[in-house]
């Protein structure tokens, strides 16, 4: 196996060692008094009302819907970019026709106002 | 001094081999020499910077900053990590007690992973991928979910509006910061960070003229995937208590507040890579002191943004990216591809107007368009619209 | 030897987090699972030298699609709480089906005879040129179907109701 | 490196998992979720038999996964898009609940 990938793999291993070790160490190391007052949800003080589980607002999914749209046209922008300057001006063409056809889609997102938030 | 860090990594698998490691497992021991030393580098990294910041910050506001642990408040990053770890793991009765566990473990690990990618000196890349370029992107866009689970865990309203806006911004500044890249991935004809350090030489990209704007959009873009002032909203104090680290104690805030440090010093060693040259630089200074300098510098930016700026509200921050970050660089992308063209063709004065021509109208038009917006969304709006 | 340890690592994360999954009653857990086995699917992918694939894959499935799920699952009425009955009656039938398919599949492996070979890792440059030249119209059309994807989906999901 | 037949039969086996899943799973978006594994074991098919060929056609395969993925993303958008248009309307996202056509 290559070592790249095995950096990669053994790093990754070594990582996520590290977060555990860290989440894990204040259950022994630290103090324990628990409360009923103390676990509930820090709402400045207030006694909270309300279930935080319930329905938020769609708009956060709009953001992430367009997001998966133009995070997949930059995912295709690289493997032309690098050969960018063997494709020629046909290849820059042929880009320009996908972003194109995307900047429709953000230009129709932009005009039935899904980009902004209220 | 150049390869300090190559001849000992050699001489530390020489001797693995003298000592009778079978040869099958040296790329292993390699590996893992390559992952252990970032593994020491990166925390000690993020400590200093919180130390230089505060220093910084200390300054900007006529104060001395931390003074009193060592000479300079040097120790204190390190009175800090030992009060985190004596404070009460407090879980919420109501929480996901899994979840509550698994995102602050989780949420250092492709912060981490971002060092791999950069190259920290001449042939210092951990992984010298083809790819090693759109590796880091990825890295950086898989915050995203560990901050919604992070937010979500402790059943907290705060929280949870705190992990999702966290997220929203995450990837809305996601995607201009991997297309201002493009641009220099299309200069450069490599994804591999250490060719497009090789590709520059002394020819920064960041003194061409679509380079110049992508620089400025990569900054920004990286300032608010880091969450940093101005845009750490989804922490904003005065409305969000502390975003999605609400309901976190100890050690395990101290691995969030991490994550971000490192993270943001990740970006600037590739803002670095990128636009700044890497590693290029006066001869008689080894490379990786160069590149850490300049991402210090970057770094510096940062503290000084914060010590600076005040916070965007979390629409003008969403326009921001989309409305304006996003159709520039595009047009970025397109400039220097006109650039390129303009100047194998042998117009080399047109090679330079042309591309600034376009950016500086479609700069000018953005900004107003945009301007227009932010007024009109000061104004009261009189029917809300079902959008 | 590292190679094998590595293989067989991932191989479990990947599939005991699709069974996790498939099988969790909390969807945020279930969605959680999604993203580890596709991490997982990730790095089977590097370790097959497609390195690209393997950054696409991190990149818009782990750090999109799973991201659009878990955006999902939190903004859901009550899809917070493990649900009271997370299989349906067909489990029976499900079952059947999943492992007959998969015991179809491996067997049909097994014995067909794959020739070895060294891995053939095209690089970024080949899948650049590819695309733009032998693939010009799927990529084309790709960019209609994420059009038409974006607005159907804005449309679709957009709130028509008075409910604020 | 390991043979194709290995990887193949991770793959076969996570496409079982995922039948499962979509059969039997009430909650549509567990359903997305189920789904999402079977064109994950499709698109490490693609990428695995793809080895067994020369770089040039090997090409294809990678070039085949790719747009999987790409079509996964179209596929999910407008999936949890209808999952939301259907929970505001019907209150659940319980495939079993979405049975107004069934008279």
């Amino acid at each position: 196996m290559p070592t790249p990938i095995l950096v990669i793999l053994v790093f990754g291993a070594m990582a996520v060692v590290f977060g555990m070790v860290g989440a894990l160490l204040p259950r022994f190391v630290g103090p324990r008094t628990p409360g009923k007052e103390k676990e509930r949800a820090y709402e400045c003080g207030v006694v909270e009302s309300g279930d935080p589980w319930s329905a938020s607002r769609v708009q956060f999914y709009f953001f992430a819907l367009i997001f998966l749209v133009f995070d997949v046209e930059a995912l295709f922008l690289f493997p032309w970019a690098v050969i960018f300057k063997d494709a020629g001006w046909l290849g820059f063409w042929e880009m320009l026709v996908f972003l194109g056809v995307l900047a429709l889609g953000w230009g129709f997102a932009w005009r039935t106002r899904s980009l902004e938030w209220e | 001094m150049e390869r300090l860090f190559i001849e000992l990594k050699s001489s530390l698998i020489d001797l693995a081999a003298w000592f009778g490691v079978p040869a099958g497992w040296l790329p292993l021991l390699s590996a893992f020499l390559s992952a252990a030393t970032i593994m020491a580098a990166a925390p000690v990294i993020m400590m200093y910077q919180t130390w230089f910041e505060r220093k910084v910050v200390g300054r900007f506001q006529d104060r001395y900053g931390p003074n009193r642990v060592g000479p300079f408040g040097l120790f204190q990053p390190i009175a800090d990590g030992v009060k985190a770890l004596q404070k009460e793991d407090l879980v919420p009765a109501k929480a996901d007690k899994l979840l509550h566990f698994l995102a602050p473990a989780l949420v250092v690990v492709p912060t981490f992973m971002l060092f791999l990618f950069v190259p920290w000196g001449r042939g210092m890349v951990a992984a010298d991928i083809d790819t090693g370029l759109l590796f880091f992107f990825a890295f950086a866009g898989l915050q995203a979910p560990i901050i919604v689970t992070a937010g979500w865990a402790p059943r907290n309203k705060f929280s949870v509006l705190g992990g999702l806006r966290a997220a929203a911004q995450v990837l809305s500044y996601g995607v201009p910061m991997a297309i201002s890249a493009v641009a220099v991935v299309m200069a450069a004809g490599s994804l591999s960070s250490s060719a497009i350090v090789e590709a520059q030489g002394d020819n920064w990209f960041i003194l061409t003229p679509w380079g110049a704007f992508a620089f400025v959009i990569f900054f920004v873009c990286v300032v608010a995937e880091t969450k940093r002032t101005p845009f750490d909203m989804p922490e904003a104090e005065s409305e969000l208590v502390a975003g999605f680290h609400t309901e976190y104690s100890g050690l395990k805030f101290a691995l969030f507040f991490m994550a971000e440090y490192m993270g943001s010093f990740a970006a600037c060693m590739l803002a670095t890579t990128l636009f700044l040259g890497g590693w290029s630089g006066p001869e008689f200074l080894p490379s990786w002191a160069i590149f850490m300098a300049k991402s210090g510098v970057l770094f510096f930016v940062m503290v000084w943004f914060r010590g600076t700026l005040p916070r965007l509200r979390i629409d003008q921050m969403l326009g921001l990216a989309w409305k304006f970050l996003f159709p520039l660089s595009l047009v970025t992308m397109v400039a220097e591809g006109l650039w390129y063209f303009l100047r194998t063709d042998g117009r080399m004065a047109g090679a330079i107007l042309w591309p600034l021509a376009i950016l500086a109208v479609s700069y000018w038009i953005l900004s107003v368009v945009m301007m227009r917006e932010f007024v009109r969304g000061n104004k009261p709006r009189g029917k809300q619209d079902a959008w | 030897m590292p190679g094998e340890i590595a293989f067989g690592v991932i191989v479990v994360l990947t599939l005991g987090a699709a069974l996790a999954a498939v099988l969790s009653r909390n969807l945020l857990r279930s969605a959680l699972a999604l993203m580890f086995c596709l991490l997982g699917v990730a790095g089977l992918f590097l370790m097959q030298g497609a390195e690209f694939l393997s950054a696409v894959q991190l990149l818009v499935y782990v750090g999109g699609i799973a991201v659009l799920i878990v955006f999902a699952v939190a903004l859901l009425e009550r899809a917070g709480e493990p649900l009271a009955a997370s299989l349906n009656k067909l489990v029976p039938a499900a079952v059947a089906v999943g492992a007959a398919l998969t015991m179809l599949l491996v067997v049909g492996l097994w014995r067909s005879v794959i020739a070895e070979s060294p891995p053939a890792s095209p690089g970024v440059k080949d899948i650049g040129t590819a695309l733009l030249n032998q693939y010009l119209v799927p990529f084309e059309a790709l960019s209609v179907l994420l059009l038409a994807a974006l607005v159907g989906a804005l449309l679709i999901a957009r709130d028509t109701g008075k409910e604020g | 490196m390991f043979s194709v037949t290995a990887y193949a039969v991770v793959s076969a086996i996570l496409f079982g998992i995922g039948v499962f899943g979509a059969v039997a799973r009430r909650h549509a978006v567990a359903v997305l979720i189920s789904i999402e594994l079977m064109l994950a074991a499709a698109a490490l098919n693609f990428v695995s038999f793809s080895r067994l060929h020369p770089a040039q056609q090997a090409v294809s395969g990678q070039v085949f996964a790719i747009f999987i993925i790409a079509v996964a993303a179209a596929e999910t958008l407008v999936a949890l898009a209808l999952v939301f248009s259907l929970h505001r309307s019907l209150k659940t996202a319980h495939l079993e609940r979405f049975n107004l056509l069934k008279w």
